[in-house]
């Protein structure tokens, strides 16, 4: 994994249809620079999302992707990790995909510390359907379908993390992909399930947490010298920090845990893909005797 | 004197070990060369209620169980009452002699009531009340004069390895004693013995979940994953089992939703990978099933089929979901469905379901039902032949991404996913290789397999025709309806999967009775050729469909693409599984109608 | 001079406010007393990319729309590329002139360029580039010397309540200005002309979503519920924006599988409730409409399809969920299908669908496609009659739990939910009364609602005979195909749901023709008296099939059913909607074939 | 409220089907006695279900029921809740239920605050199945598709209801029926969705986490004079107490926020079910000025 990776590999073809001043550029760009930053050749990386705005990045990046259904990424990536382990595999969908629809895989993704790095673009928002409100809209936000404002309380992904047993938990900023870049390089790097919420401003949908919104409250956990991400106590806290200041970075990760791949003897000698099939027909015949 | 023909119930609550010990059992006697075919009856409970195994025995190959029995196993009074009517007059009832059964009533009814100290023999000889079962079983060998040792064979094989031969000496110690002791005061009564044949081809006892786990294995699968539902999940834990062995990864997932898209992730990355549910999970799985469609994902997806709707009946068999598999999914995709109907057939067609998904680059479903499934049947070992897997393997226009030469070969100009070709079928090559990255889509894309984003209509027609041409080229690689029987007959019996076997009956005793009868059985359901299964159809003096569901759905679907209507229908849904009796009954009631 | 018939296209990006302005204008010509038909076109983006809204008008009503324009607004570049093809000759192009338009090619096509200071005007009066609309309408106006008073109080009624009249003054500027320079530099070139009918019928323009949505308020739905996905969203915030005035619970839920429940939770209260989705959220539905039809549980599911497998093209349209949705879940159970094919279908038969719904106790799909559900047609107000809807609610054998006096007349010995009666149809009393306590369960269950836990096969049988009984009985209430055109043709397009339009003029365009043409639209789909159905379409010299989809499922449907089979069918797959010259040209090729 | 109910009233003419000696009659007991102690009468009461051993308590029980689909019923419990809101709605269902198949569910209703209670039989295995491990099985339990441990980490249902919004958390033990039923009152009293997650041995499949195992390590929150169950923190730190010494009662609670049916306009005069319809005519021709 150190070949000499540069943005132009991992230029695609297509053009993004995303509007212009989207968050999802800065996030592209922040892949990219990530995959550039630990020399991840194209051929090496998958991507797997779901359907809205976001999720239409694996189409933007050169590399393997796979653009699937609303909310399921998550068990279609873990069933080609298993297959394909030694891939890297990266997960971005949208907080409707991964909070709303998608809940539950994510629920189990997170108990599993199967070695996948999950994105989410987390724009409050329903971008690609045209502005409903999402799990993360803010209590009291005002869409097509919350005329009146919202009337449940907003999901938080990170304390939900937490509890659910991840072994990295990150929150970073679509306009500071350099940063973003970092986490994601840090993500990728972890040994086990990696999710990185990522605020990403629509600029269409959500007049409410705008760039400037964010700007102005958010602050990076890594500058405070006394924050020790390995402490679940601390990250907890900063879980339920929001407001005027919202705590950007590393809020935790464990690195002691076994992934889920190591733990399957199947997969211990190679990737599955390249098992040799069919099994040796001796070995079949010795399978007959149990029925005799 | 009856020899080697006999059929057995036994019968207790939840939990009495009912089940294991009518299989123990059929696996004796299927060790001494005879043929058996056994047939369960339980509640979705785990104590209590009332279960029933029957266990049916011949010399010939069985395919189907029978209403009358010749003896009664009964573990507790409440199995006296049910099933004493089903004992034919000269048949015999075991029981302990504790329980109270009112020998009157069974003499009464031409019956042998074969009261036997078997709880007593248990504790003192076993020293557990447990080994009740045991007894049991070695008594009901005594009046059947049928040779111990076999039933021994099979105590050792199941206690002998797990808890030390003590155990399994404790065992056979019961076991010998219930069997003198029945043999002593019952066997000269009781007309039906059977003897073991020791020069017959060595035999295998499994049921269409193990054999449907067969073919996958032999096939070459790597990669199963499900949710627990019944009657599917057996085949799930016989892959768990089968996984260090075999070098498998089995999952349990925490839905069907997540379990066939696993199953699709696995088999993008180049896997044979499939997922097992019954009809509640496939209704979970219809969005992803879509997917499979349209990302051309080859996977196999089995679903046992048990009564519904909703949770119905869970334990308990129908055939009520031909036509939900066949539409299942939104939008117009191909997939194909196949329907074994024995055991035989579950082992073949599951593997050939692997070839047919990597072949055409689209899902498979096997269609299964409880029935068949929980069924157990004996079949010669070498009926079972793995090289016609293995050596059958057809992965279609698969190259792996460590396969760089013939990467090299492959690729002059660059990789397309979708490239369109005259048959549909596109070149595969799982993400891993330099020369083929890319992307696939569930919206329609091009043929690199980026979504389409300006949705042109061209490309929409393109990539449509594409995908369902494929269904047209697999109608060479799909099988005819099968005949059975005589070439030539006035009435011809139509069925499909689970079916088979008691149809296949219903067959010979009509031919028995002077009807000269056939038998069409549908294994391909999806894709056919149909004007071949019309042709065939319209040579039929006269059809009638038999389906173990309520609206006759392999008419619907035959008339649907011939317009040919059969001459009626044989169904049943009442959760219990057809047998040659009900058949006939119901034939003979439809025939003075038609 | 050609006067009120006039086809007029807007294009331009994701953005520009295509939708709007073109829905806009349709409404102020509405305004005039004409009639119009809106179809749009936009692709699965935000910004950018290219969008275009067509309006049709005439004096008499539009069901469909056209392929041939008059007269085409050019927002950007690309809309003169993709689309001057389609104007035909005398036509004009209204573009801003600060486009780089190449104006001969515009003229070498027998078209008219008519550049506009369109950006100008509205910087320089309205002080705002976004009034490029305003400017862009008026012009179109201008040329079609159509009285601007029209556009003028629509720009009021959109600008005036919401920001200060203010803007809408401003916009009002840009729009005279615009109007007078156009009819100044334009009008006498252009042969088209549109003049108000001030004393015509009041006029609705509105589409399809919200014709159900009508419909469904009026039946008196209290419950909507649903998760968003193309092209069923607006049906859902229509939901919500009438949820203040008619104190309706509308929910936006996790996922469509929660969505489906949670109306399956509101009905078995004893609201009526809905839950619209499309293709891709109804197949997470599959599993729960199963439980409404094992529990017996009144809900109405909405269903408007886009082209699939998978995501597909989910802003564009297709009808390939009909065998999906008549065969979708596992088991079998009594359901519904109707597929309206106009506005004013949508409003009554979705107050219909909650009346059988109600009625027999089961699950109701109402199909729709993105075409219906987003095309704008006007219909005089009268044509929407809602004292026919709130007339004939008919809730069946409900009693409300607080009803109290009705349930002591009814109850004399007891409740059960699930009684057999010669119909199949139970007394519904909602949870809540102390006479009537009771359980619902998914697994097959006795007359009181409980699970059989013994699983009988006598209580299965008639659950099972009760359940789909009530399909029998509700064919008596299903709408037979409905005939349009001469009684006697030597030809009958068949179809269906939004099929409906484009076929009507593609059957009046065949009868100018020459060739004596009918339809046969099916709005009810299942149950229905296919004996009855058999006898029409044998009557029919030759019928052909006419469905946005691949297979012809109609037909599929029709054949399965009756046996009978089209003489062809016309299909179209690639997104689009159908229209009357692609119908007419289809039909052509096919009948030299046929 | 204030009727007189017996136990006798809630008798249901149904035999439970459960093995004797599993943990789901102490529940049903438990159930019983808190509806006494309240004093709400059968017809006032809504038991939801879903799939499982423990799914079939509403048919043991006196009251209006509904047995759903496998991890479905809580959503059916909303849409009804919202269309009846004075009636009291409990939600039944096991591990498998809630925590595996129907997690989405969890996550959102939790979020809702809507007045549900909901019982979790939670027995550490799939029980009707026959024996599977569930999502809250101990690491490395032994089933049928483990057979060699399970190799993911369990969920811990308390942490994550405290990270998803629950207003009133709470763990019993199917063994001591008098405190659970406690519990269940209380949690019922509680305005909003209160969830009890409750310890029930299953004596056929789970042998290990047996009366026993739970009797020697579980103590009570309450009987600790500092525990305070509105302090989230606290709460937290307990939700992870695990091994030796496992807490049950109630770990947080919060009665300051709305419940979502306060929240919607159309339920403030009447449940919906007595909504009269149809709509008046003259609504119905003010709607259709909105489309001139
Ligand atoms: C089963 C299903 N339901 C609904 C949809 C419609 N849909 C597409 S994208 C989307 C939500 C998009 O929101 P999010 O995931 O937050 O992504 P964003 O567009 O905001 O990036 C929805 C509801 C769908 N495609 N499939
Ligand atoms: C969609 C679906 N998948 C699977 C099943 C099979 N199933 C029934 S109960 C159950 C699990 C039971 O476990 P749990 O919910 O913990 O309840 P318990 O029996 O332990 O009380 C499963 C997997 C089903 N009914 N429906
Ligand atoms: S709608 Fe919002 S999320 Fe979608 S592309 Fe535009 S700015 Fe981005
Ligand atoms: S299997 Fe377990 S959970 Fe189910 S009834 Fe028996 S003891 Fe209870
Ligand atoms: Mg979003
Ligand atoms: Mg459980």
């Amino acid at each position: 994994m150190v070949a000499q990776v540069t943005m132009k590999d991992l230029q695609s073809p297509v053009e993004p249809t995303w509007c212009p001043g989207c968050g999802d550029y800065g996030i592209l760009n922040a892949v990219k620079r990530a995959l550039v930053q630990l020399g991840i050749p194209p051929h090496q990386v998958a991507f797997f999302s779901g359907i809205g705005c976001g999720s239409k990045l694996p189409d933007y990046i050169r590399a393997n992707g796979f653009n699937s259904l609303h909310g399921r990424p998550v068990p279609i990536a873990q069933g080609f990790k298993l297959a394909h382990h030694d891939m890297v595999v990266i997960v971005v969908d949208g907080d409707g995909d991964n909070y709303g629809i998608g809940g539950n895989h994510w629920l189990h993704v997170m108990r599993r510390n199967i070695n996948i790095t999950h994105i989410v673009q987390n724009n409050m928002v329903y971008g690609l359907t045209k502005g409903q409100y999402a799990p993360t809209s803010m209590k009291g936000f005002v869409s097509s379908t919350s005329p009146e404002g919202t009337i449940e309380w907003p999901i938080n992904p990170i304390a939900i993390a937490l509890a659910a047993g991840a072994t990295f938990v990150a929150r970073g900023f679509a306009g500071d992909p350099k940063h973003l870049a970092d986490l994601i390089a840090k993500g990728i790097q972890h040994k086990g399930y990696a999710l990185i919420d990522v605020f990403q401003p629509c600029v269409i949908f959500n007049r409410i947490n705008t760039y400037d919104w964010f700007r102005e409250r958010i602050y990076k956990l890594e500058d405070d010298p006394n924050y020790d991400p390995h402490d679940k106590r601390m990250a907890w806290e900063k879980a339920h920090e929001w407001g005027d200041r919202i705590p950007i970075g590393i809020f935790y990760i464990n690195e002691d845990l076994p992934t889920l791949e190591e733990q399957i003897p199947a997969l211990s000698e190679k990737p599955l893909y390249q098992h040799e099939i069919p099994p040796k027909l001796e070995d079949l015949e010795a399978l007959k005797l149990m029925f005799v | 004197m009856t020899k080697n023909s006999v059929n057995i119930k036994l019968g207790g609550e939840a939990g009495q070990g009912v089940e294991s010990s009518g299989m123990g059992f059929a696996r004796a006697i299927a060790r001494s060369g005879l043929h058996i075919f056994g047939v369960q009856d339980y509640m979705s409970r785990i104590r209590g209620g009332h279960n029933w195994y029957q266990v049916r025995v011949s010399e010939r190959p069985l395919y189907a169980h029978e209403p009358k029995i010749q003896l009664l196993l009964a573990f507790d009074e409440r199995t006296v009452r049910e099933h004493l009517d089903e004992v034919v007059e000269g048949g015999a009832v075991i029981y302990d002699e504790g329980l109270k059964v009112d020998e009157d009533e069974i003499k009464s009814k031409g019956v042998i009531p074969m009261p036997m100290p078997l709880l007593k023999l248990a504790e003192e000889l076993g020293g557990s009340k447990l080994m009740l079962n045991t007894a049991a079983v070695a008594a009901a060998a005594g009046i059947l004069e049928f040779d111990l040792s076999y039933p021994e064979s099979v105590i050792r094989d199941s206690f002998g390895r797990r808890k030390g031969s003590e155990i399994a000496d404790r065992n056979i110690r019961v076991a010998n004693a219930a069997y003198e002791e029945a043999r002593r005061r019952y066997a000269h009564l009781f007309e039906w013995k059977l003897e073991a044949i020791p020069d017959a081809p060595k035999k295998m006892v499994l049921n269409g979940n193990q054999a449907l786990g067969l073919g996958a294995i032999a096939a070459g699968c790597k990669f199963c994953c499900g949710y627990p539902m019944t009657p599917a999940s057996s085949l799930l834990e016989f892959m768990f089992a089968q996984a260090r062995r075999f070098n498998l990864v089995v999952r349990q997932i925490e839905d069907e939703i997540g379990a066939l898209l696993h199953a699709i992730g696995a088999a993008h990355a180049g896997v044979r990978a499939m997922t097992c549910t019954s009809g509640g999970g496939f209704s979970l799985m219809v969005e992803a099933l879509s997917l499979a469609g349209s990302t051309e994902t080859p996977v196999v997806v089995v679903v046992a089929q048990r009564p519904g709707p909703a949770t119905g009946m869970p334990t308990r068999t129908e055939q009520g979901e031909l036509l939900f598999t066949l539409f299942a999914g939104h939008g117009e995709f191909p997939r194909a469905v196949l329907a074994p109907g024995s055991v035989e057939q579950c082992v073949y067609e599951m593997a050939r379901a692997f070839n047919l998904a990597e072949k055409y680059q689209m899902p498979v479903i096997v269609l299964t039902d409880a029935f068949l499934a929980n069924s157990l049947r004996s079949v010669d070992m070498d009926a079972i032949d793995f090289r016609k897997i293995t050596e059958n393997i057809d992965r279609g226009k698969l190259i792996l991404p460590h396969e760089h030469e013939k990467i090299d070969e492959a690729l002059k100009d660059g990789y397309r996913r979708y490239e369109f070709f005259e048959d549909g079928i596109s070149l595969r090559i799982p993400p891993g290789h330099p020369k083929a990255i890319y992307s696939v889509a569930g919206e329609e894309h091009t043929p690199e397999g980026f979504i389409d984003w300006e949705e042109r209509a061209d490309n929409r027609v393109k990539m449509m025709q594409k995908r369902m041409r494929k269904l047209e080229v697999a109608v060479s690689d799909m099988k005819l309806p099968q005949l059975y029987g005589p070439q030539d007959a006035e009435l011809t019996l139509v069925c499909w999967g689970s079916s088979l076997g008691p149809t296949l009956e219903a067959m010979e005793r009509l031919n028995d009775n002077g009807v000269r009868t056939n038998l069409l059985q549908f294994i391909d359901i999806h894709p056919l050729d149909w004007e071949s299964v019309a042709d065939i159809l319209a040579n039929c003096r006269r059809w009638v469909s038999v389906e173990g569901n309520y609206s006759a759905q392999l008419s619907r679907w035959i008339r649907m693409n011939t317009g040919l209507k059969p001459a009626g229908t044989v169904t049943r849904y009442d959760g219990r599984p057809l047998n040659p009796v009900y058949i006939v009954e119901q034939l003979q009631s439809l025939l003075v109608k038609v």
